[in-house]
């Protein structure tokens, strides 16, 4: 919601979660293979992939303080905030769900990601021509967003029950 | 250059006057107005400095100001501010010339384009301060030296006039066929150039077949181009696209890209200054608001429009009744690309090419606009008014930027089509000014930066000067500090080995 | 300073919001009647309260902002966004979720974006889907239009308004009310996975109306109002996904043409999907936004668990029109 | 089998690593963010957002220590730009610093002037003109009216007057009235 009034910043957001999400995937279906299963320590599964998320964010930060300072100054607090976002350990939780093999859940993280950003830049756009919009006062700013945000959900309610 | 193969102009509309309107082609003569205003600004609105004080008193033809030339003999009374024929209403600074009947005119020598190069021919043009009279009044000459360093160079001559309302070259070429002929043919020599294109609306019949029956075998290079009528195929960028395929880019001038354009009437004023005459007056076609009937008038530059207006309620009764059922504001230029004026002593100047007389249409409630995109089919350039007018409304000037808002030739074509009678064009100007606007004082935010730049990067420098020579200073005061101690060193070593004969 | 006038030096034929709006009307009049003969007084009862109820709301919205109430109403507008849900919705809705509909469409579909030309999303596909998720029983309670029973007896009319006011069906007289329009009766069929045949599924009307749909939407094309480039590429889009479709699961999916005309696909490509308010502006554009209309609602409506996947379909591609107008807007120019 | 895996997805890790890296030039990477800032402001070097030019302003708003809303000749669009560019809220212009005045240029009064050239060096656009007990006199272009030179003048000669718009600064007015559905 805060990212996506430009687009810029949407596609820099995505790209970013892109990136993290599929490292995290393959990252934490390793650790997943290798480590917790020999242990038998399945239960340790939430918080060993919450770590390598944050490990893989900060690595991205890093790399985005360093390269384009401007997109690291305009998502600021989103970046880090990757880490909260429960669709990220929700897809790493999948991709060692589903018995794929490394490549699979690396194709998976990676989907979802990708479905991610386009979601986020069609909600960009889709924002930016609100703003040329003679929107009523009290409607103006976020409560539009909002608005827009709980139709389209709505129109993805179609995908209900697809097996 | 395929003087045939015509290329289809995107959008566009078929836009003609009404089938029976009555266009009386005879070109009256307006006698010598009492006094004339000269107004000294070019059409870039750039201030002009005058060479004349006032007191002098001078001959037709002669130069005024760069661009400016007396429309006849008699003294220059004053500089004044005085209205002129913009949008904008307000006052420029104008030389009032008050005539002395005489109407004496500065012989010029008669140049022959065989034997004088070209520079002498230019020379003459800037002279006579020869503008474009299509309606943009460009300088001819700077349009013509730019043109001619191209190689193979191809010349149109713009007889087009889309715009109904406006007929004043339709009757120019219904009268002086002939001379309209040998004018052409003269540039296109002393231009060196294989033939040039007459480019003319195929519903100017008269006009046709009138230049057809009198081109003689040697004005066979000239080539009389019908196109069929589609308003705006006269501005220069369809007309350059329609006639050659170039597609200009916006903002490029048809010159660079090897076409020279010149309306016929510039033509001919070219061909008067060649042969010594000053080309002081232009034809102006004045016609009642619902275009039924039109007439034609030969003006001199200066002349008020309240003249031009008695003279042609006199000559024309329907005018006559126009006028009376009016609100005192005419319309200059055409229907579609023209504005109102209401100060009628305004001058006539080389971009007035037409006047209509009569009520004037107010704006209609304009309603939301449903994105219906008819305005985009008959967009000549091929633009999106929907997506420029959202942005021009929102002021978002980058966005009407990036949708190619300076490609737009405010030819009016979208607002006549839109189902919500949305002003479109009136936006688009507002947003064309504004973004000049912006881009002006972001060049003098640009100018200031630098200077600012090289102050700061002089102040530091002298600091760091000073600090030099601080350092300097202190080491030699150090450096004297060391030889006065070495000089009292000495001393004592010389007073101990002297112990008895001294002290 | 006076604004510069723009010169109606004669009347160009223009054509005004208002026209293109009654003209798009007159064409849905056939198909509304054969439903409403077909169907039964449900139909128009809907369609009487849609409209008055969706006129009422843009009044007082009108009257909120302090904008003139006059012409907001003439362009009618709001008029055909209800005509159009009143088509989609069946007949036996109980009268107070008929007012949810008509509010959701003029205030939330439209109103809430500042009023004409700036919903990115089309009303009359945001109340259809507000309504089809927060009542889906009797959203999908299309009954057996076999058992129409004819308009003429009153007592008929009586049982029908209790039916609406009071939205028990247990009141009506006919029996298989839990009939559904042939595409639930479709999906019964393959959850059995039993083989399919035509004439199992009672489906005169529906053939015929979206053929009334059909000359509609031709009607509406041949007069310039709607361009082309939308309805065909939905139609053909669709065509392909369910021949490509009937390849891959032969047993299950109707044959193409049947498949075509049951449900809203027809009637969805000529009115729906060319709403110009919601639609992209650039030719590419619409062929890539109709393509895709058709490919989402053929997908939708064989896996997802709602029966018509049409509205979701445009809903969707109503999100990502601005992004497809930037992308293809763009290169129109260069 | 495992060990193959490993191989392609560090090949992947390492393509992606070298495609940021390409991504950033090779101009110092603040630079660029403060360049950026600065175009949007309207460089008068006049300091009343308490730092001594625009650029410092600049600096400051990147590394965060300044606001967005300490720039009064600016004013709102200013404001709007640095917001778009940085992504972050249109906040209203912070009263403390001054309110936005239409364009404004320094006038001598050259009969006062003593030539002290006092003005002289605190002007950050070098826009005044004189020498030790020479009349001075401003450049109307370049003046940005910062109002830096009226303090230290000891005559109190110079004063701001609306600058002279040039010829062409008429403009085409927005039919706003026309369509007040647009507002």
């Amino acid at each position: 919601m805060g990212v996506s009034n430009r687009i810029t910043n949407a596609l820099g957001l995505g790209v970013a979660t892109t990136f993290v999400l599929t490292l995290a995937a393959t990252l934490s279906h390793l650790l997943h293979t290798f480590v917790l299963i020999p242990l038998n320590a399945e239960f340790l599964r939430i918080i060993g992939f919450i770590f390598i998320i944050a490990v893989v964010v900060q690595f991205t930060e890093l790399v985005m303080r360093r390269h384009s300072p401007l997109l690291h100054q305009v998502l600021g607090l989103y970046l880090p905030l990757i880490t909260t976002n429960c669709a990220v350990l929700a897809v790493a939780l999948l991709a060692t769900q589903h018995k794929n093999t490394l490549f699979s859940a690396m194709w998976q993280g990676f989907g979802a990601a990708v479905g991610f950003t386009l979601v986020l830049v069609l909600f960009a756009a889709l924002r930016e021509r609100l703003d040329r919009a003679d929107i009523p006062k009290p409607f103006q700013g976020a409560a539009i967003a909002f608005i827009t945000a709980g139709i389209f959900s709505l129109a993805f309610m179609g995908f209900a029950g697809v097996t | 250059m395929s003087s045939s193969a015509i290329h289809a102009l995107p959008g566009g509309l078929a836009l003609s006057a009404p089938m029976d309107a009555h266009i009386d082609a005879t070109i009256h003569e307006l006698d010598l107005q009492p006094s004339y205003y000269l107004p000294l600004i070019n059409y870039s609105r750039t201030v002009l400095h005058p060479e004349v004080k006032s007191g002098d008193c001078v001959l037709g033809g002669e130069q005024l100001a760069p661009g400016v030339v007396a429309p006849t003999s008699g003294t220059l009374t004053e500089i004044r501010q005085h209205p002129w024929p913009h949008p904008s209403h307000t006052q420029v600074p104008t030389l009032v010339l008050e005539s002395d009947g005489r109407d004496e005119f500065q012989q010029f020598t008669v140049i022959d384009h065989t034997q004088v190069g070209v520079e002498e021919i230019l020379n003459r043009l800037e002279n006579s301060a020869i503008h474009g009279l299509g309606g943009a009044a460009f300088n001819t000459a700077n349009k013509i030296r730019r043109a001619y360093e191209h190689k193979n160079l191809t010349l149109i001559i713009n007889a087009v006039e889309c715009e109904p309302g406006i007929n004043c070259d339709d009757a120019l070429m219904q009268q002086h066929p002939s001379e309209v002929l040998q004018a052409c043919n003269a540039i296109r020599q002393w231009l060196r150039l294989p033939s040039a294109v007459l480019a003319i609306e195929n519903d100017k019949q008269t006009a046709i077949t009138a230049l057809r029956d009198d081109q003689t075998p040697d004005l066979t290079s000239i080539k009389i181009t019908e196109l069929p009528t589609i308003y705006p195929s006269g501005a220069e960028s369809p007309l350059v696209q329609r006639l050659t395929g170039i597609k200009l880019q916006p903002g490029e001038r048809a010159t660079d890209a090897g076409v020279l354009c010149l309306n016929v009437a510039t033509v001919l004023s070219i061909h008067d200054a060649l042969m010594g005459q000053a080309a002081v007056d232009r034809i102006v076609s004045i016609s009642t608001q619902s275009l039924q009937h039109s007439m034609n008038l030969r003006v001199r530059f200066g002349t008020p429009l309240k003249a031009v207006i008695e003279f042609a309620r006199e000559h024309n009764t329907a005018i006559e009744a126009a006028w009376r059922s009016n609100t005192q504001t005419i319309r200059i230029g055409g229907p579609l690309s023209g504005f109102a004026m209401d100060m009628l002593n305004a001058p006539v100047l080389a971009s007035t090419n037409a006047l209509i007389v009569g009520k004037e249409h107010p704006l209609n409630e304009a309603t939301a606009c449903i994105r219906c995109s008819e305005c985009a089919t008959v967009c000549p350039v091929n633009l999106l008014p929907q997506e420029l007018y959202a942005a021009a409304a929102s002021e978002q000037l980058d966005t009407a930027a990036r949708y190619s808002l300076d490609a737009c030739l405010l030819c009016g074509c979208c607002d006549l089509v839109c189902p919500a009678s949305i002003p479109l064009t009136p936006w688009f100007r507002f947003a064309k000014d504004a973004t000049r606007q912006k881009q002006q004082s972001d060049a003098a935010a640009e100018v200031a930066r630098l200077l600012s730049e090289k102050h700061s990067n002089r102040v530091q420098r002298r600091a760091i000067e000073k600090e030099q020579q601080e350092a300097a200073r202190r080491a030699a005061a150090a450096q004297r500090q060391n030889s006065a101690q070495d000089i009292k060193a000495a001393l004592t070593r010389v007073k101990n080995k002297r112990p008895g004969s001294g002290s | 300073m006076k604004p510069t006038s723009i010169y109606q030096a004669w009347q160009y034929p223009r054509r005004s919001t208002a026209s293109i709006m009654m003209q798009v009307m007159l064409s849905l009049v056939p198909g509304t009647v054969l439903m409403m003969h077909w169907l039964g007084p449900g139909v128009l009862i809907n369609w009487v309260v849609l409209i008055a109820a969706s006129v009422l709301c843009e009044a007082t919205v009108m009257r909120l902002r302090q904008r003139s109430i006059k012409t907001a109403l003439n362009d009618g507008s709001i008029v055909l966004a209800a005509w159009l849900l009143a088509l989609c919705i069946p007949p036996s809705l109980p009268i107070s979720q008929l007012i949810v509909g008509a509010v959701t469409l003029s205030v939330l579909g439209k109103h809430v974006y500042g009023g004409l030309g700036q919903n990115p999303f089309n009303p009359a596909m945001v109340g259809y889907a507000v309504l089809l998720i927060s009542f889906p029983k009797t959203m999908t309670l299309w009954f057996d239009p076999n058992l129409a029973v004819s308009w003429t007896t009153p007592a008929v009319w009586a049982d029908w308004w209790n039916l609406k006011w009071f939205a028990n069906p247990s009141v009506a007289p006919w029996d298989s009310i839990t009939q559904a329009t042939p595409l639930d009766r479709l999906r019964e069929f393959r959850n059995q996975s039993a083989s399919v045949s035509i004439n199992s599924l009672h489906t005169s009307p529906w053939r015929e109306l979206s053929v009334a749909w059909l000359m509609g939407g031709v009607y509406l094309l041949a007069r310039g109002v709607i361009r082309w480039h939308i309805p065909v590429a939905v139609l053909t889009a669709a065509i392909i996904a369910l021949t490509v479709q009937s390849y891959l699961s032969p047993n299950t999916t109707l044959p193409v043409w049947s498949a075509m005309l049951y449900g809203g696909m027809v009637f969805g490509a000529f009115y729906v999907a060319t709403d110009p308010v919601t639609a992209p502006s650039s030719v590419r554009a619409r062929l890539l936004y109709g393509a895709s209309i058709g490919l989402l609602s053929v997908i939708l409506r064989t896996h997802s668990n709602y029966p018509e996947g049409f509205a979701f379909a445009v809903l969707l591609m109503n999100a990502s029109v601005p992004l497809l107008d930037r992308w293809f807007v763009l290169d129109k120019r260069s | 089998m495992a060990l193959l895996w490993l191989l392609i997805f560090a090949g992947l890790c390492y393509f992606i690593g070298t495609g940021l890296a390409r991504l950033g030039n090779t101009k110092n990477h603040e630079d660029i963010l403060v360049d950026r800032i600065n175009d949007c402001l309207p460089q008068t070097q006049c300091a009343q957002c308490d730092y001594p030019g625009c650029r410092p302003y600049a600096e400051a708003i990147a590394k965060g220590e300044a606001g967005i809303n300490q720039c009064p000749p600016g004013g709102d669009n200013t404001i709007k730009a640095l917001s778009e560019l940085l992504g972050v809220e249109v906040i209203a212009l912070n009263a403390a610093h001054g309110e936005t005045k239409s364009a404004q240029v320094a006038l001598i009064d050259e009969a006062a002037c003593i030539g002290c050239t006092l003005c002289i060096p605190p002007c950050p656009v070098d826009a005044i003109v004189g020498s030790g007990k020479q009349m001075h006199t401003v450049i109307a272009e370049d003046c940005t009216g910062c109002e830096l030179c009226i303090a230290p003048c000891p005559v109190d000669c110079i004063e701001l007057v609306p600058a002279k718009p040039a010829a062409t600064a008429w403009q085409h007015p927005a039919p706003r009235q026309l369509t007040q559905h647009q507002s």
